[in-house]
């Protein structure tokens, strides 16, 4: 057990939960945040992995810069589209999921 | 280990200490305001202790000048957090427990 | 000296796991407004303890960042999320 | 590694996992959006541990601070329109089902290659080490992003602009009516605005040979910005000024791109001799353009201040 190991299998983890609420859930806000938890689970892997040397490897940790800035735009352009979604037709879940209960 | 060290291990046992006494108020406490006054000034204490035993290490002057700065706007930053969260909170109140928080 | 620094930023660390349990538990939304402030200062004395365990003194400035940016989400939480005012008549 | 540190790792590993957890599954959106920024600043930590001070500053200040204000900015417009909870957000039917055995799968997947992989493998540190007296700066991450993939940079700064172009087009946020600021919240912004402002200089020019960078200080400065609307809701139209600025840093990095490529080098090859200069020169217009972008997707566009539909 080595701090690698710990936050990457935790990254693992994380990255699962987020999937499986971005898949599973019906509100779109909360899509949303679990795209955004996905996301950080594959920080935390790579970060993790990147972390195995002394100093650690640069170019995994460029790559999550980049990919945090990314997830920033993603996440304010969807939720201008939800409010939008919203304002227009009066409910947070998409069509396909009104309906059930 | 010199006494500096030791000064410095005692400041930040104390402000570790102050830290958990605000997280147990948070837990104990019967309502909003004072859960908050507890939160507040116990954190405060406690990143106070925490950053004068550590600036007793600090390795260089502008370390130090950092460590100095930060708490101080820690301390403004939350104290007026606390009074808008306050605020609010007795704004609710005053609007009676049924009524319902609307946006226009 | 480094071990207890690591140990203590622990503590801190359990000290904030406990204060969430408030923010899950609730009741009112203020409760959970205060997660703000509790992990801002709490995050900051574990940035601080551990920038001297660790031996890297720039870790201050991610405490810096930490502690302007958890003022600002402070008062985004009052002001989109408390009451509005001037609802009541009061202000 | 004594096991001292791992107590440490061990608590803020499980910490993690366990508010991913509950920001998927407690009821109340508004709980699980406070769980979210949470979970953002203790994700801070966790790099600090995985020595990546650069990402911490990031994660900090985008991950936790502008995502979190722009959640809790949906949060109130979806509010407004009925309660913004589900009663049972997870609630475990057949579909569902299939679909948390196929993520466990994959979760069993992932770990089993995590533990399994050499440990001697060294990634592309060495090659960085041996590029780095070339790269005009000393800060490894930075040479990476503005220098070795200058492309991948570029491209970003493009995403940045494609989302304000969406959220404009979108046309989705009226604002709020301007609730007047009390004079407390008039004191925090006056104080910590010059310390922002600071900071994110600071940043920046930090960035070459420590942790920071254009991206970090930008959003610091953005987050000032976003303080500022908020104590004293103000405007950023589309209007010819604010899209020069948006554009600015994009523009630089191109016309830089394209100068070095037309004397005689390729493009984005950033020359040994120069490249320190260069690199400071898009990350100043680079800063100025994200903090801007940051601060123009928080307030969307919105003209008119009496919360009346723009569109």
């Amino acid at each position: 057990m080595t701090p690698p190991i710990i936050y990457a299998s935790a990254g693992a983890a994380v990255l699962c939960l987020g999937l499986f609420g971005f898949l599973a859930a019906r509100h779109v806000l909360r899509r949303i945040l679990a795209l955004n938890v996905m996301g950080s689970g594959v920080f935390m892997m790579l970060v993790a992995l990147a972390a195995r040397t002394d100093p650690p490897d640069p170019i995994p940790h460029a790559l999550v810069l980049t990919g945090i800035v990314v997830a920033v735009c993603v996440t304010a352009l969807a939720l201008a589209l939800l409010t939008r979604m919203c304002r227009d037709e009066g409910s947070a879940l998409l069509p396909e999921d009104r309906d059930i209960e | 280990m010199g006494p500096s060290e030791w000064l410095s291990m005692v400041m930040v046992s104390v402000g570790v200490f102050f830290f958990i006494a605000g997280s147990v108020g948070l837990i104990r406490l019967p309502d909003v305001l004072t859960r908050l006054h507890a939160l507040t000034k116990a954190d405060n204490v406690g990143l106070g202790f925490i950053v004068l035993g550590l600036s007793l290490q600090a390795g260089s002057l502008l370390e130090l000048m950092k460590l100095l700065l930060l708490w101080p706007l820690a301390l403004l930053a939350s104290s007026c957090a606390c009074y808008l969260v306050a605020e609010a909170t007795l704004l609710q109140s005053r609007r009676g427990p049924g009524a319902r928080r609307h946006v226009r | 000296m480094t071990e207890f620094m690591f140990l203590m930023a622990a503590a801190v660390l359990g000290s904030v796991a406990l204060g969430l349990w408030r923010v899950v538990r609730g009741p009112t939304r203020a409760d959970a407004m205060m997660a703000a402030q509790l992990v801002g200062s709490g995050g900051v004395a574990v940035l601080l303890l551990l920038s001297h365990a660790m031996g890297r003194a720039h870790l201050v400035d991610v405490a810096l960042v930490v502690v302007l940016l958890a003022a600002m989400v402070s008062v985004a939480f009052v002001r989109r999320l408390g009451p509005v005012r001037g609802d009541d008549g009061t202000e | 590694m004594s096991g001292d540190t791992l107590v440490l790792d061990l608590v803020l590993a499980g910490l993690l996992v366990f508010l991913a957890w509950r920001l998927l599954t407690l009821s109340d959106l508004f709980k699980a959006t406070v769980l979210f920024i949470v979970f953002g600043v203790l994700l801070s930590l966790a790099w600090v541990r995985l020595n990546a001070p650069d990402v911490a500053l990031a994660e900090a200040a985008i991950g936790a601070g502008v995502t979190g204000a722009l959640v809790l900015d949906a949060l109130r417009r979806l509010d407004a329109r009925g309660p913004a909870d589900e009663a049972q957000p997870l609630r475990l039917n057949l579909p569902r089902l299939v679909g948390a055995l196929l993520v466990m799968g994959l979760g069993a997947f992932l770990l089993w290659s995590v533990l399994s992989l050499p440990p001697g493998w060294r990634g592309l540190s060495s090659e960085t080490a041996a590029a780095m007296p070339r790269s005009g700066v000393v800060n490894p991450v930075t040479a990476s992003l503005l220098n070795f993939r200058g492309y991948d940079t570029l491209l970003e700064i493009a995403v940045l602009m494609l989302a304000v172009l969406g959220v404009w087009t979108l046309n989705a946020e009226p604002m709020p009516p301007a609730e007047p600021a009390g004079p407390i919240l008039d004191v925090l912004v006056k104080a910590l605005l010059p310390p922002m402002v600071v900071v994110a200089g600071y940043l920046l020019w930090a960035g070459g040979h420590a942790p920071g960078g254009a991206f970090q200080g930008a959003a610091v400065l953005a987050a000032g910005g976003i303080l500022l609307h908020l104590a004293r809701p103000f405007n950023v139209a589309n209007r010819g000024v604010v899209r020069l600025v948006i554009g600015f840093g994009f523009a630089v990095f191109l016309l830089v791109g394209l100068t070095l490529a037309t004397l005689g080098g390729r493009f984005l090859e950033l020359p040994e001799r120069h490249a320190g200069i260069l690199i400071l020169m898009i990350e100043t217009a680079a800063m100025i353009s994200i903090a801007l972008t940051f601060v123009v997707l928080f307030v969307g566009n919105a003209r008119d201040n009496a919360g009346r539909d723009t569109s």
